[in-house]
């Protein structure tokens, strides 16, 4: 078991990426849906191995499992991985969620299975890799894996106008992360001048002491990319159009994981490594969440089409999450996290429902629909529930997440009452675009022929539901396992920040493996900035 | 005259006169013609070499010379070739015909 | 004396390469361009290396201008490329760079030192020295030489092939 | 006074890739004239290429016998110049490979084309070698004259021998003024030896030194094709066979990185600030200019054209993050490694080019490749592959060697060069996309379907890169290393 | 002061919300009446469950303030803990009774009323799901868990309103409720985690139990809140603060430093003046003035409100206990209807009968008041929310009694009445008579029940006719509708010695004698309550009495309702008359047994009054009788007798009337001030700010320009060789210059 525990992550990243070639090289001779068998196979197999992590992380804080191998010892490379609270449950969301995309695409998806199942697998690797990765060119490594295969999905399985949003996809998330390389370079630069070794690990990169205004600069890197990714306010406008774009599979991964990594990296990276900087951002941070929140809600209410309703509603949740993270409390950090799970449980049943209708209808106008609750009850009683959850309703899982953000603004200082009270309109908000949407597709007469025929959810897609569905539940009542192991990390994150203390990421000793904060000596001289 | 200002003077002079082979280059159409300013330019260079050698002593410059006046027939040679062997191929040797490769 | 000889034979180079460039006629260009080489033959001979300025007058007049005026008979025989077009629109600007670049150029060559390097006795070279010099410290340069030799005609062997039937 | 008789043995060590290249050129050229005339066609593309293969196997096996300042200084063999010997020798090999089909494809003279390409080959080990500014030039000399030719031999296509003239201009031009800067350099120092020019240049003659130094840089820059010296690359990429192409792409532009490295590292350290400053601006200029000009191209060797403008721009800032004085070479260390990623996978892309198409036709514009995903999957791959590498997306090649040029850079305060080099790569995504996005996202275009002629050195040059570009993307270490001993030879 | 655990609370809630859970998922593929008959006995349990806890609370040792269950830990996160548990005080006993008394009727009721309906299941579910989270709402301990029964019981109403969803207005009902509830239920939120800021800066640790809470009172009375954004650095700087009297309220947990303690027990007589306390009418100001020992226990600090720190700094500043109950006080005013959130009840009328008998009338709409008398403790300490509270009461219920006067929508009339007779309660809270309150919200659940019902068999009867002029003369074919229904409304109009007289009475009485209440308020009730006696016999007349309009098709098919309509019926007549014995005066011997029971949780906070003056008490209570008196008749002589139709015919054509029809066109003005702007607001953002601007000018903007550039750069690609050489030439004259320029 210990040697499971050593090498655990490494399993879960790679994996999934063995998965992909098997796959690639299946013969060609046998028909496409053995694919899809592979797939669920593979990625099911992904998830039991996941569901190790949670059984024997402990309770204590700090990272667990960690490994680290030198990979380019000359620079200070290293394959270093370890999760801790912030990563694990997002990691369980990606791998519970990707057989689920499996099992709803085989029907959907018939142009070129085995390239779609290839593609996910892999994202699925570089989701994993991106969130446990504690050395930063590794975590860049993973990071931009992503970027290609989500690019493949949305622009070769996508609507008409896929092409348009997936480039704009791939080059708006790019121009984050390629001047958080910059920042990355810089700030590897800066610890190899004090410390004496050039390290891109975390731990050893925490505390470099920088002054304020490079602080600054780094932090805007970084904050830009993670900003694009989440996507916070101004930057948000890929995400509408991907997530129309996208297969359903595509727009489900994308709300549920891939806008979280903006989120996990706030909390693993920009705060830790640069907390005073963090201090002046923070403002910025709140004013952007909460326009977000407020904007989203505004602008999701009149859309048309479903899949932008959603979307926009993600912008509106999301930005809880930043707002969150501006409040610097630990209950604004410990509600960000939850509103990204319960967020990632809610939305992405949203777009397979959404995915679901428009296998039957062929459309995803709002117009198009009305009254379709006569029709198919299960489906609108599946959708009521998770509607009421990505509403809010205290009890399901949309609740703990915003009333602890709105707990952790309350508690922040300054700024932090008026976003308080933005932000409870804001839930307002949700209701107010949740229920009409609900409305115009489910109740009120049946305007067209053609939904009197609908049919109503089948086993499959009511055995993928029901897992979700008791998720929400559970998440909603019973949120405090999750909440405690958050809690210390977010402790000392504002401890960091607020209260200028050491960033100490101790656990990489502590799972064992030796961390030499002595200089690693290179072939070539630590490089000196003039 | 002294060795520096015989340097100086061979200086100048090339100095014009690669000036005046660079202003043939880029405003002559006719290809032979920007071939022979070419070769104003390699002259050019020589009268620098023969100037410099003068200052510095010893042999070394009118070897120097001596290669760059055969490199400049090769090239002289080559260019020919080429200029006739496109003639042939699209009967062009005018500069200004020439722009099938562009954008 | 040797100024009046020196500026003659500068005069001869610069017509020499003024009247290539601005006469219409190729063919006139080309005899130019004999001037000109040929001027810079004399200042070959006026720097004391008589050697290269033969080398010179055999290897320019002997073969490339021949060469020039071999392939201008050969091409331009239809008058429409007698009559000269130039390059109106780059003209002014081209000018305008040549003249930076020669201000510059000008400035060097009329203010850069040296002024206190005395040239050393042997300062003449004598052809046994430019011997020596070529076949010993640039030996290499010389087999590179032929090298040169060898690509061109190798290559221009290759251009004048007419269609190879494979 | 120095003679022939006064050059001792060893000294001929430092000849060892020069002459062994050489050596095949001859025989190629022997075969060719006496063997070759009669009846028999068989191909001479392998013997040649076999022969640049031994070239390299022989650099390699005698790597330890370095010999610097043979023959009278003219001549060095040090780490760099076997490592670039290799890098050459191999472009040269890989550029036989993909002539196999391409030059009976288009009727080329195969004799004559062999020979130039060797010989171009022995140019440019020259330029990696030279001692003094002579050799240098001379080797500039041999590799432009060949290449002058090679990018004409297309007889059938007036394009080519339009890109020949036009190569041949602009290239004696900047020869000329080449020339004109050794000549200004030799009138400062009174010598050719790069490592002599050094000491003379204090005082007086430092301004005749800058000049000359201005013009070596024209002459350089316009051989790494960097803006505003680059415009000739498009046409003649475009116009050249599409194996020389290649040849110009890599072989070239890693010569002329070569001649650059040693000039400026052996000849001119005591003016680093001034090369630096102009390197620094010409660099900003080549990556904004080459990646938007690319943005707009609908033929692939165009584009191919200029993202090999755009790699030289960032080959450029690798060139400055160096500390001639500490001695810090990670910046050159970086280009080395970079100009192999670069190689490995502009040649897997000129590949596929020379492998699209049948006889005569040639399929270059990107539509050409629409819906390549569905009917050779394999293909479409490998070439998303290649342009992954060239936006310098990881885990591939492109990536790590762009990581280790900015960093270097970043290292050396270069932050200004690396944000807008990370911008333009960001722009180059997008044009490099547009191939992606053509073979996976679009139906084949009606009518004309993507014909390509197999051929096992191709299929062989493909396999290589993708297997290169992936082993410097996620293994660099050992590459790295010796990059940092090739290096290490000019420090 | 204990608190004794019970086991079986948690059953309470939870069996609703199983048996909700199994009908809504698999109910439908069950026989017809399985769904139904397990609601019922769901409700059953829970009754069985609440009146064991009755007694077993009363069984308790002494010295028992509640019985209590704490299930699990829901959150904790920053020092704060919220645990999931429950409670069962006296209050929380009569409310889970009520509740689950009235809830059984109405589920019986729904069984005849709902047999024809298509899908019971839902309905059945959803019912029994509110009762769950009602149950939920009145047994919690603290804020969180009430906040869940406190939307749970807004989202099931909103979908039992929509239960005709395949009509567009109903489905649009209940999303107008559950919209309106929310805003209010945000406000409630804000206005705990205000009171929560308020708690950190009174050092100690945060809680949200209510127990808790009351305990600390003493301390948050004295905190103050500076609503001061342009100096935000001096509360990012936590700390004692000399500049306001150390009183800086720094919403971070981490804010206790001793000096800053030191210095608040220095300063106990503590100052927190608020602008509103001063600026509010002379109402409590009086109230102050006319008994200087009223409150004084609740209300430590505030009494001393005359003098104003000197050093009173900050633009705007508040007692946080004001704020905080106002914004409680709001949240409140969207579930139990007042104004200014009262419009959604009206529209909520769209739902099943029943459901607006059992939620929009017995208990949902309670929930405000209920909230209030729970917090009773907190509301006490700001004279502020009390006279808010006592006003919006009195003005709700004066508006919606006028607009209940025009309506001819049966059930209209009662919605106006349910919010008119919550505006009884709220006025009864806030003029500090809490148990009045209570105890009106007990007997209204029983006949409000019992009219809705009786109005439902009515409509059940014609067959979902609800025009009352399109009724009349039913006393003879609904005769024990008829007689239930008049019980009703004669205890609606607080006719002795229904149960409607003693509540109302009650509230009438301590209205006028509480120093927090008053003459004006008082008026304002009794006027109310001429009008209810008006429109309720209005409507009675017109229903049963005037002799038929009801067109002659439906004459013949009008039957009496099935018995398991009628059992509930009569059940809640009876409740009706008796429940009000529950608190006979003292005045009428009897010795107000509820409200001492109520009196550990509410008596400590309610005003108390001046010695009982019998003569007063017993003439207000004539003066009430009379006036329900007066209402009745006039509404008899006026809609009994046809020949007067012509003059009413004339007096509809008048401005008034019309106006009242249209309820002075409130809902209307919400849709022009509110709706509207909001929607406007959303299309300009989508179309301007969204797709043109963000996305149109700067990202694709960008992108557009990069391509012009791009396209400049390939024009001057123009293949002319010497172009080229121009361009090389350029490039070496600028690197020559450029190097030259140092020399």
């Amino acid at each position: 078991m210990s040697l499971v525990n050593l090498h655990i992550l490494s399993l879960l990243i790679f994996f999934p990426l063995l998965g992909a070639l098997a796959v690639a090289f299946l013969p060609s001779s046998r028909k496409p849906q053995s694919s899809w068998t592979w797939g669920l196979i593979v990625s099911g197999l992904e998830f039991l191995f996941s569901l190790h992590l949670p059984w024997h992380s402990g309770s204590g804080e700090g990272l667990k499992f960690a490994e680290r191998y030198e990979w380019i010892p000359s620079w200070g490379i290293s394959f270093l991985v370890g999760i801790d609270g912030f990563s694990l449950y997002l990691i369980l969301l990606t791998t519970f969620l990707v057989p689920i995309i499996f099992l709803m695409s085989r029907r959907s998806v018939s142009t070129s299975p085995r390239a779609f199942v290839v593609s996910f697998l892999i994202l699925e690797t570089g989701i994993v890799g991106s969130l446990a990765s504690l050395d930063l060119f590794l975590f860049y490594l993973f990071w931009e894996v992503m970027l290609i295969p989500m690019f493949l999905i949305i622009g070769i399985w996508g609507g008409e106008n896929k092409v348009y949003a997936a480039v704009k996809f791939l080059v708006y998330t790019m121009l984050g992360s390629v001047l958080m390389l910059v920042a990355i370079l810089w700030l590897t630069v800066r610890h190899g001048q004090f410390a004496g070794n050039f390290t891109f690990a975390l731990p050893e990169l925490c505390n470099t002491p920088l002054p304020l205004t490079e602080q600054l600069w780094l932090f805007a890197a970084f904050g830009l990319a993670f900003a694009i990714k989440i996507p916070a306010f101004p930057f948000h406008t890929w995400l509408p159009d991907a997530h129309t774009e996208a297969p359903t599979g595509g727009s489900v991964v994308l709300a549920s994981v891939l806008l979280k990594l903006g989120g996990y990296g706030f909390l693993r990276f920009a705060l830790p490594l640069f907390p005073d900087a963090a201090q002046v951002f923070a403002p910025v941070l709140m004013l952007s969440g909460v326009v977000g929140i407020l904007y989203g809600a505004l602008v999701s209410r009149v859309q048309d089409d479903l899949k932008r309703l959603i979307a926009f509603s993600s912008v509106s949740h999301l930005g809880f999450v930043v707002l969150g993270l501006g409040t610097l409390t630990v209950s604004g950090l410990q509600g960000a996290v939850f509103v990204m799970l319960s967020h990632g449980l809610t939305t992405g049943a949203l777009f397979l429902l959404v995915g679901m209708l428009h296998e039957r209808r062929h459309t995803r106008m709002i117009d198009q629909f009305g009254g379709l609750q006569a029709v198919i009850p299960n489906y609108s009683l599946v959708l009521r529930v998770v509607t009421l959850a990505s509403i809010g309703l205290p009890g399901l899982s949309g609740f703990v997440g915003e009333f602890l953000v709105l707990l952790g603004a309350s508690q922040c200082p300054g700024w932090g009452r008026p976003a308080m009270c933005a932000a409870a309109i804001g839930m307002v908000g949700s209701a107010f675009y949740m229920l009409h949407m609900f409305q115009a597709v489910m109740q009120g007469p049946i305007r067209h022929p053609k939904n009197r025929a609908l049919k109503d959810l089948d086993r499959v897609e009511m055995g993928v539901m029901a897992p979700i569905l008791v998720l929400i539940l559970v998440l909603g009542l019973f949120p405090n396992s999750i909440l405690a192991r958050l809690e210390p990390l977010a402790q000392r994150i504002v401890e960091t920040v607020v209260g200028d203390k050491e960033y100490e990421l101790e656990a990489v000793n502590a799972a064992g493996v030796v961390v030499s904060r002595t200089p690693v000596h290179t072939a070539e001289p630590v490089p000196i900035l003039r | 005259m002294s060795d520096v200002q015989l340097a100086h003077l061979y200086l100048a002079l090339s100095a014009i006169l690669l000036t005046i082979g660079i202003i043939g280059v880029l405003i002559r159409r006719n290809l032979l013609v920007v071939l022979m300013s070419l070769e104003l330019m390699f002259n050019a260079s020589n009268l620098a070499f023969v100037g410099f050698g003068r200052l510095h002593g010893g042999p070394d410059a009118s070897a120097l010379v001596l290669f760059v006046i055969v490199m400049a027939a090769i090239e002289a040679a080559v260019g020919l070739a080429i200029v006739v062997a496109l003639f042939r191929a699209s009967g062009l040797a005018k500069l200004d015909e020439i722009n099938l490769l562009r954008g | 004396m040797n100024l009046t000889v020196f500026y003659l034979l500068a005069a001869a180079v610069l017509v020499g390469g003024l009247g290539v460039v601005l006469s219409a006629n190729p063919v006139t260009s080309a005899v130019f361009l004999l001037v000109s080489l040929l001027g810079v033959a004399g200042l070959f001979a006026f720097a004391g290396s008589g050697f290269l300025a033969v080398t010179q007058v055999l290897i320019y007049i002997g073969a490339v201008v021949t060469l020039f005026t071999f392939v201008v008979m050969l091409l331009c025989l239809r008058d429409g490329d007698l009559t000269e077009t130039q390059l109106r629109s780059q003209k002014i600007s081209s000018l305008l760079l040549a003249a930076l670049l020669l201000g510059n150029l000008l400035a060097v060559a009329a203010f850069w030192g040296g002024s206190n390097r005395l040239a050393p006795s042997t300062s003449l070279p004598t052809m046994e020295s430019l011997a020596a010099a070529v076949f010993g410290r640039f030996s290499l340069a010389f087999e590179l030489m032929s090298i040169l030799l060898l690509v061109a005609i190798v290559g221009v062997i290759a251009l004048a092939q007419r269609e190879k039937l494979e | 006074m120095p003679t022939l008789l006064s050059i001792k043995g060893t000294e001929f060590w430092a000849l060892l890739p020069l002459g062994t290249v050489l050596a095949v050129g001859f025989l190629v050229l022997l075969i060719e004239l006496f063997v070759r005339s009669g009846k028999s066609r068989f191909s001479i593309l392998p013997i040649a290429g076999n022969g640049m293969l031994l070239a390299t196997l022989l650099t390699w096996t005698f790597r330890d016998h370095v010999f610097c300042g043979a023959f009278f200084g003219s001549i060095d063999l040090d780490r760099f110049g076997v490592a670039f010997s290799m890098i050459f020798t191999v472009g040269a090999y890989l550029t036989f490979l993909l002539s196999h089909r391409f030059v009976t494809r288009h009727r080329i003279a195969e004799g004559p084309y062999s020979c130039l390409i060797i010989f171009a080959t022995a140019g440019m080990i020259l330029m990696a070698q030279a001692a003094d500014l002579l050799t240098l030039f001379l080797g500039l000399e041999v590799m432009s004259v060949s290449l002058y030719i090679l990018v004409g031999l297309v007889k059938a296509d007036p394009r080519s021998s339009e890109a020949s003239i036009k190569y041949f201009l602009v290239g004696v031009f900047s020869s000329a003024l080449f020339l004109y800067g050794i000549a200004l350099t030799y009138g400062a120092s009174g010598s050719v030896a790069l490592r002599s020019l050094g000491g003379a240049m204090a005082g007086e003659m430092g301004v005749l030194a800058t000049l000359g130094m201005g013009f070596l840089l024209a002459g350089f820059f316009f051989k790494v094709a960097a803006a505003p010296f680059h415009m000739w690359a498009p046409d003649v990429y475009e116009g050249s066979p599409t194996p020389v192409a290649a040849f110009l792409a890599t072989g070239v532009k890693a010569a002329a990185f070569a001649g650059l490295t040693r000039t400026l590292y052996l000849g001119f350290p005591g003016f680093f600030a001034s090369w630096t400053t102009v390197i620094w601006g010409v660099a900003i200029a080549t990556m904004v200019i080459g990646n938007l000009a690319a943005l707009c191209q609908n033929n692939l060797k165009r584009l191919l054209a200029y993202s090999s403008i755009a790699h030289a721009g960032i080959l450029l800032v690798a060139l400055i993050s160096v500390d001639l004085s500490v001695p810090d070479p990670a910046g050159a260390q970086a280009l080395l490694y970079y100009l192999l990623a670069y190689t490995v996978a502009t040649v897997g892309a000129f590949a596929m080019l020379s492998w699209a198409g049948e006889d005569e036709t040639t399929l270059e514009y990107i539509e050409d490749f629409c819906g390549l995903s569905e009917s050779h999957p394999v293909l479409a791959f490998a070439l998303a592959v290649f342009m992954l590498t060239l936006a310098g997306i990881p885990p591939t090649a492109g990536f790590t060697g762009k990581y280790f040029i900015f960093s270097a850079a970043v290292a050396k305060g270069h932050v200004d060069l690396v944000v807008i080099g990370v911008l333009a790569s960001l722009v180059s995504v997008y044009y490099y996309m547009k191939v992606v996005v053509c073979m996976y996202m679009f139906p084949p275009a009606p009518g004309q379907p993507f014909t390509y002629t197999y051929s096992v050195p191709t299929a062989m040059v493909l396999g290589l890169s993708m297997a290169g570009v992936v082993y410097l993307g996620l293994m660099p270490a050992t590459c790295w290393r010796m990059a940092g001993a090739a290096i290490g030879a000019l420090f | 002061m204990a608190e004794h655990p019970c086991s079986f609370l948690f059953l309470i809630p939870l069996i609703p919300f199983v048996v909700g859970f199994a009908n809504g998922l698999i109910g439908r593929y069950l026989p017809r009446i399985v769904p139904g008959a397990s609601a019922c006995l769901a409700m059953a349990l829970s009754l069985w469950y609440s009146t064991r806890a009755v007694f077993w609370f009363y069984g308790a040792p002494s010295g028992t303030v509640a019985l209590r269950q704490d299930l699990w830990t829901w959150m904790s996160s920053g020092g704060l803990d919220v645990s999931f548990s429950l409670m069962a005080d006296q209050l929380t006993c009569l409310m889970i009774v009520m509740i689950s008394v009235v809830g059984f009727l109405i589920h019986l009721y729904s069984l005849g009323y709902m047999e024809h309906e298509k899908d019971q299941a839902r309905y059945f579910s959803q019912l029994n799901l509110f009762a769950g989270f009602m149950f939920l709402l009145v047994m919690a301990t603290n804020f969180p868990v009430m906040f869940i029964g406190w939307e749970g019981v807004g989202a099931c109403s909103y979908l039992l309103i929509g239960y005709y969803f395949s009509s567009e207005d109903k489905a649009q009902a209940g999303k107008k409720a559950f919209l309106v509830n929310r805003v209010g239920d945000a406000s409630f939120l804000v206005g705990v985690l205000v009171l929560l800021g308020g708690l950190s800066s009174a050092g100690g640790p945060l809680t949200l139990e209510f127990s808790k809470i009351k305990a600390r009172i003493g301390a948050l009375a004295e905190q103050r809140i500076f609503v001061d954004l342009i100096t935000p650095s001096e509360q990012k700087t936590p700390g004692f603060d000399p500049e306001d009297g150390g009183r800086v309220v720094n919403l971070s947990p981490s804010f206790s430093t001793p000096e800053r303690d030191a210095i608040q027990s220095r300063s106990s007589v503590s100052t927190t003046t608020s602008v509103l306390d001063r600026s509010w009418p002379p109402t409590s100001g009086q109230a102050v003035s006319r008994s200087p020992s009223a409150g004084v226990r609740a209300s430590r600090g505030v009494r001393s409100s005359g003098d104003s720190s000197p050093n009173d700094s900050g633009p705007f500043s508040a007692s946080i206990v004001t704020v905080v109950a106002l914004l409680l006080f709001l949240g409140a005013t969207g579930k139990s209807a007042q104004i200014p959130l009262y419009v959604w009840l009206p529209d909520a009328m769209a739902g099943p009968t029943p459901v607006s008998a059992l939620i929009h009338a017995a208990t949902m709409v309670t929930a405000g008041v209920y909230m209030v008398c729970r917090l009773c403790f907190l509301f006490t300490v700001s004279d502020t929310a009390m006279a808010v509270v006592a006003w919006t009461g009195a003005l709700t219920a004066l508006l919606a009694g006028i607009i209940a006067l025009a309506q001819r929508d049966i059930k209209k009339i009662l919605a106006y009445s349910t919010i008119s007779q919550l505006g009884f309660m709220f006025l009864a809270a806030g003029s500090g008579a809490f148990s009045a309150a209570i105890f009106h919200v007990f007997t209204h659940a029983f006949f409000k029940a019992l009219l809705f019902l009786g109005a439902g068999s009515v409509i059940h009867a014609l067959h979902g006719e609800q025009d009352i002029f399109n009724m009349g003369g039913l006393r003879k074919k609904l005769p024990w509708t008829y007689r239930t229904f008049l019980i009703g409304a004669l205890a609606l109009c607080g006719f002795p010695p229904l149960a409607g007289f003693f509540s109302k009475d009650q509230i009438l009485f301590q209205v006028y004698s509480s120093p927090r209440g008053g003459a004006g308020l008082y008026l304002i009730a009794i006027f109310t309550a001429i009008l209810t006696a008006f429109y309720m016999f209005r409507l009675v007349s017109l229903v049963f009495w005037s002799e038929s309009r009801v067109d002659r098709r439906l004459k013949k098919t009008i039957h009496e309702a099935p018995p398991s309509m009628l059992l509930p019926l009569v059940i809640l007549a009876a409740g009706t008359v008796i429940v009000g014995f529950l608190n006979t005066p003292g005045l009428l011997y009897g010795h107000e047994w509820l409200s001492h029971a109520l009196d550990p949780v509410l008596g400590e906070s309610s005003t108390q009054l001046k010695r009982p003056e019998p003569f007063l008490e017993f003439g207000l209570m004539i003066v009430s009788i009379l006036v329900g008196l007066i209402g009745i008749l006039t509404a008899w002589w006026i809609y009994t007798s046809p020949e007067r139709d012509d003059t009413l015919a004339e007096f509809e054509g008048t401005l008034a009337y019309r106006a009242v029809l249209a309820k002075f066109g409130v809902d209307e003005a919400y849709d022009l001030v509110i709706v509207r702007p909001l929607l406007a607001v959303s299309r300009f953002l989508r179309t301007i700010v969204d797709e043109t601007v963000v996305d149109g000018a700067l990202v694709n903007g960008v992108a557009r320009l990069i391509d012009r550039v791009a396209s400049v750069f390939r024009e001057l690609q123009s293949g002319d060789t010497q172009r080229y050489l121009l361009l090389l030439t350029l490039g070496t004259t600028a690197v020559i210059v450029y190097l030259m320029r140092s020399f």
